[in-house]
């Protein structure tokens, strides 16, 4: 077969979008851009690389990716089921449920920290049995994850229950009819199929999580390397010195960028 | 992992100290101290609202030591026996008005902060500086107007230093802390209402004599002195 | 496999049974909307029907009576739907070695599979290719290919070769009759739904006319089309089919028509159709005053070319007349005509 | 047509869901509902009617609810647009707006309000030809509304853009060759198709708002019936009783699963 | 509406030119993938091609090289594609409406159209269905209404009556016959792609064959059909074709088989084509001593019944026999037979 000639490709034509949408689109986005660049125009450029590199920084910074990591991997291992049994079943209260799921997004994170005491805290619901058991979850990068985890599940259900609805289960009937188990459908239908909207659940998941600190501060606790976040640590540096909690900012930004134009980049390859 | 610092990892010689954010500064600096002159101690600190840290060490939180911003929370603490021996007060903060550096409201005085024409914030009164404030507004006879009741003295802070607001109300080591983003006014009266800074050993502490030690640096000389450059007064 | 079905469907308004004995080929044939797909959707397990009884060489595999349920990937049914559904994200090989590999087959096995039924159905230039960048009748063979490869007991094909461009429908239909041949020597199953005379006749045994949800006619493919008992049958066999009331020298149908038949007619006043091919029927423009029986005014309403014949389309029965007649009568759509059928080529038989 | 007699109705069935699945989503549920359950059992609920009646509380669920649904209506009106652009078409540098779109999302939300003080505020890069204007946003329910659409937006452009493009373009193609114009297309087709995007990015985006905490006290403060929203009041609260904070955090739970069940239970039936 | 297309999809390896007159029917015949479905496309522009200039009425829409380009609304060009794509949250009439309304009906004219069109198509009971619980053949009809509906300067179908069941089919190729003479009269133009050789001879003026992304043959539809270049449109018409290489009797094929043929025939060692009914081939199992020139061995590989007549296919010609012969000479998939042919049947031309 003869190779395209020129530089040209040949392209499906989408229904053009009608032109006055541009307009909000750019406010919207000016919404968003023109604080982060407001924000540039505050940091104390002079001070920036001693407060990169100290070593409380990079101990938060490692941290924070370490547990952000942690908590993505968590919220795909129990976010997917979630999401597939809220998608593709029906039964009683299930709406219910799905409200429950989304608890998280509106509790103010630092009730959402009281709540993860009030069950893994020596006095909490399974917090007394798991003494018992010479397990203490609060206060260690543990309590972390599982407070990144709490308010980040929600958003990766979400955007993956609406993907699998969207979706509709046409192809998993078709793999049904050709013998495949359901769990087989499971694996190389259904989550193929929504891996574009896995991956957005997952990198929203993982925004949020890196983002946390209400519950963090509340249910973990603020121990250098242990369980001070960057964000903990920009709150802390923000007592004492407004800028540098600023130019730290930056930093969780950067590292954020990153991770989204890596992942949505390669996404948008395949 | 294993390069993260565990503080259980070498049990015999880490120290906890839970202490209100707004002494992270100093204590960050005594740390440094405290382990120089004990061989092998590692000093872990945790910083956070007052309220924050006490519900935390009432859940178990590994802690030492606490050092509380108020009296109000450590009395909490030591009301559910979680407090070895007495709290020693090491410290105390007083009041003063902030400006931006050009003060653009022109305020002089704690009569100003009464102006409504004028952006005024000041703490809420559910919080310690807030009550500090309402007190001293009493004390001199002035009836506040702010636009808004601040959760802390940091976001007090952060409206007068972005120019947000025309004026505020500060504690002098916050003040002192923001250095030449803001402009300071004494208030007389403030010295009527001091705010002091309670520290104890904990009851369920695993290094009590540790702990002892880190009290006495603090309450010490040495501490005092690093305390005092901070701003702070004497209890 | 044999097959037992017994299916309610009120809100498709579908109510019927149907038998396939094992090692048999059925065809279904019937009307848009007439239920087709609905049967194969309830054998195959991706429609769970309100009150249905199957049952797969003596297994029962449904009864919503008991509340016997079996899911489709273990029902040993395999179907291919009207539309392709290709999985997107898996190229052409990997769709049709998807059934081997659901059944346990190696991933060599299975692409050898996937490549023998692609070679088959003259698709192996697409093997590397992703189902979107594929032509409707390249999607469509691939779906038969990948409807085909797993092989199961019970084999469902909707439609398939709606798509397929003229040229290859009779390869592919040779093909299809081999694969059958086997399945049925191994004593499997298919059931075919078709709106094709020569899928009918040529790869299935037994034909059952569905409309309105109902078997209207079922039996010996045949029987079915060479005695129709349905308007849609004698169409399908291109046959011309008149219902009535039976009376003694023939029929008479509700619009007035009387039709002269010979030979044995079932008991007069008993509704009875009357069959009778187009080549019989011949078109004048006048009523002629000779022996022939039946004479029918009529008015042409689709003129059919078919080689050097034509199917002239009437609002009473079609006739087929050599083109040269086409152009001497001046046939054409609104053209009043009459029609001759003399009455021994008229066969009336009772429903 | 004869009807359906019995009460069963007929189904297609979906490739059902292999049993194991339910284990990790009962696990994720968990993880999300008994922290909330265990929250219950803090509650001191003899206090609980003097303190939801208090008129601090009543001022605040009400900016709460009118604040959470004007940026609600913003994040539509904005976000919408920009889901499309970012969905349907193509320019340089689109993923790096992606990742913009997304920073609030990370940003600690005391950073969002520092950077919103930096755009709005009085020395702000808008603030100062805004007041110039008479316009004044700071420590006005405005700002309010600024602070919760900066951080909510995200989530409506994200959630509605993986429905965009898990809908894929096929009905907007063919509105074309019947000759829709782009509007037309937009308004009776492309809307119409992602719906349940659009509503649960707006419920997201509506649940955001209303726990909305960090960027609020940065940016507009708190006044009492202005600026001060539930969490803020929870937040005080907290201060001085810590019991009656959680007691009031369940009036934010309780209005969250309200609006999402109303929302969700509606959208499911149609 | 006059068209003008050049069009080149190097991906597609597709590369052509078509003209259509303003007022004409333009039947796409082709295999699957020829590149049928690729030109509707372009000339719809749901597809950007890397190359190609397209004029409608005199007016440029498209030209690649100028980087001119119109898109779909703009063009007053409609299509119906190979899917239905019915609009899953509209029921069928606001599906038929659509597109009078896009193009500025009132909501009430709209709706009549819609009506009107359904009731055309035999629809009118599924007006206030959702596409969704359509059957296959009724999705297809609502989306050839909808398609009508708008009555746009140019129309576009591609295979609008693959779906639809044989008892349907004459009569809505009536309808769309009826549809295109009131288009024609109007001077719309229509692009009609299908599989069907009655479709193009009933409802196209003109027919274009399609082989691999290229025109082979373009021109009155009759001439394309009766006179084939390509074994596609032999194949379509029902009429055999070898093709080879002149000679002074006739043709050589490739594969060595020599035809002898009557008549004038291309200059020896032109490339051409032989046509012969197969009405004109007997079937012998021995070869016969007589008269006729062409005995040529061949296997038969199918056997398909014609009511009383069956086309019996072999690897190199179709025979049109009696079903009396097949079963006399036991015609099977197999069989070892001789193909025998006068030369006077034999039509060769030049390509
Ligand atoms: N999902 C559905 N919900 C409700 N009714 C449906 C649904 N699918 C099909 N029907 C209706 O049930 C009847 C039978 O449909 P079915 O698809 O079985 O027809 P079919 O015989 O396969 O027709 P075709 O030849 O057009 O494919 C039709 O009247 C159809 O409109
Ligand atoms: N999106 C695509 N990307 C790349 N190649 C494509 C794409 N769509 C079709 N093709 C290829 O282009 C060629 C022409 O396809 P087209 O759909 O035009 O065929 P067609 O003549 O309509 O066939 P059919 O009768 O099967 O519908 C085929 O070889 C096909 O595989
Ligand atoms: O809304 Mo928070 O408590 O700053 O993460
Ligand atoms: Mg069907
Ligand atoms: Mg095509």
């Amino acid at each position: 077969m003869q190779r395209g000639t020129g530089a040209r490709r040949t392209q499906r034509t989408a229904g053009d979008l009608p032109r006055w949408v541009w307009l909000p689109a750019a406010l919207g986005a000016a919404l968003v851009v023109v604080p982060v660049v407001a924000l540039l125009t505050r940091v104390d450029w002079s001070d920036l690389p001693a407060l990169l590199t100290s070593e409380s920084s990079r101990a938060a910074l490692w941290l924070s990716l370490r547990t952000a990591a942690a908590s993505t991997v968590l919220c795909v291992l129990l976010g997917v089921p979630m999401a597939f049994v809220l998608a593709r079943t029906r039964f009683p209260g299930q709406a219910l449920l799905r409200a429950f799921v989304l608890l998280p997004l509106v509790l103010p994170p630092v009730v959402g920290g009281i709540a993860l005491l009030a069950t893994f805290g020596r006095r909490g619901l399974l917090g007394s049995s798991l003494e018992v058991l010479g397990v203490q979850v609060a206060f260690s990068t543990t309590a972390v994850v599982l407070a990144q985890t709490f308010v980040a599940l929600p958003f990766l259900v979400i955007s993956l229950e609406g993907s699998l609805r969207t979706a509709g289960h046409r192809y998993e009937t078709v793999a049904a009819t050709l013998g495949a188990r359901p769990s087989t459908v499971l694996r190389r239908v259904s989550l193929p199929l929504v891996l574009p909207g896995l991956v957005s659940g997952a990198v929203l998941a993982f925004a949020r999580a890196l983002g946390e600190f209400g519950a963090t501060i509340t249910f973990a606790g603020s121990l250098q390397g242990v369980t001070r976040t960057l964000p903990l640590e920009i709150y802390l540096q923000r007592e004492t010195d407004p800028d540098a909690a600023v130019a730290l900012s930056l930093l969780l930004v950067v590292v954020a960028v990153l991770v989204i134009v890596l992942v949505r980049g390669r996404e948008g390859r395949s | 992992n294993d390069d993260a610092v565990d503080p259980r990892a070498d049990v015999d010689s880490t120290l906890v100290v839970y202490a209100a954010a707004s002494l992270k500064g100093t204590f960050t600096e005594l740390a440094k101290e405290f382990e120089a002159a004990n061989e092998g101690v590692t000093v872990q600190l945790s910083f956070g609202g007052s309220s924050d840290l006490v519900s935390q060490i009432s859940e178990g939180a590994p802690a030492d030591v606490f050092a509380s911003a108020d009296e109000k929370n450590m009395d909490t603490l030591v009301g559910d026996d979680l407090v070895a021996g007495d709290p020693q007060d090491f410290a105390s903060n007083t009041l003063v008005i902030v400006t931006p550096p050009d003060n653009p409201g022109d305020v002089t005085s704690l009569d100003d902060l009464a102006d409504p024409d004028l952006d005024v914030v000041v703490c809420a009164p559910q919080v310690p500086c807030g009550s500090a404030a309402q007190k001293l507004a009493t004390a001199a006879g002035v009836t506040l107007a702010p636009d808004s009741e601040e959760q802390s003295v940091t976001d007090v802070l952060t409206k007068v230093t972005s120019g947000e607001a025309d004026a505020g109300l500060v504690y002098v080591t916050d003040a002192k802390g923001a250095g030449d983003d803001v402009r300071t006014v004494d208030v007389p009266q403030a010295s009527q209402v001091v705010n002091t800074y309670p520290i104890a050993v904990l009851s369920d502490a695993k290094q009590p004599s540790l702990a002892r030690d880190w009290v006495e640096l603090v309450t010490g000389s040495q501490g005092q002195k690093v305390l005092r450059a901070a701003g702070f007064a004497r209890p | 496999m044999s097959i037992a079905l017994r299916l309610q469907v009120p809100e498709r308004d579908v109510d019927l049974a149907l038998d396939v004995a094992a090692g048999s080929t059925l065809g279904l044939v019937g009307p848009n909307g007439a239920g087709k797909s609905t049967v194969l959707a309830a054998l195959a397990g991706t429609l769970r029907p309100p009150h249905a009884r199957l049952e797969v060489d003596g297994h029962v595999l449904v009864d919503t009576a008991t509340g016997r349920w079996t899911p489709p990937y273990a029902r040993g049914v395999g179907l291919l739907a009207q539309e392709p559904l290709l999985f997107p994200h898996l190229d052409v090989v990997a769709n049709v070695a998807f059934g081997p590999r659901s059944r346990g087959a190696s991933r060599a096995e299975a692409e050898r599979i996937a490549h023998d039924r692609l070679t088959e159905l003259g698709c192996t230039d697409l093997a590397d290719r992703r189902p979107g960048t594929l032509s409707g009748g390249q999607a469509a063979r691939v779906a038969l290919a990948r409807a085909l490869a797993p092989d199961p007991g019970v084999l469902l094909l909707d439609e398939p070769m709606a798509a397929l461009d003229a040229a290859v429908v009779p390869q592919l239909r040779t093909i299809l009759a081999q694969v059958l041949r086997r399945r049925r020597d191994a004593g499997r199953t298919a059931v075919l739904v078709t709106h094709d005379v020569l899928d009918a006749l040529l790869l299935t045994d037994t034909l059952a006319v569905v409309e309105h949800g109902r078997v209207v006619d079922v039996g010996p493919t045949q029987r079915v089309l060479e005695q129709p008992r349905s308007v849609f049958a004698a169409e399908l066999a291109g046959l011309n089919l008149l219902r009535g009331t039976a009376t003694s020298p023939g029929l008479h149908t509700p619009e007035g028509l009387v039709v002269h038949a010979s030979g044995s007619t079932p008991p007069a006043g008993a509704p009875a159709v009357a069959v009778l091919d187009p080549a019989a029927v011949a078109v004048h423009l006048e009523a002629p005053a000779g022996s022939p029986r039946n004479v029918w005014p009529a008015t042409v309403t689709a003129v059919e070319p078919r080689g050097r014949r034509a199917l002239v389309r009437t609002d009473v029965v079609s006739a087929d007349v050599t083109v040269d007649a086409v152009a001497d009568l001046l046939l054409e759509p609104g053209r009043r005509v009459h029609l001759v059928v003399k009455a021994s080529e008229v066969q009336v038989h009772g429903l």
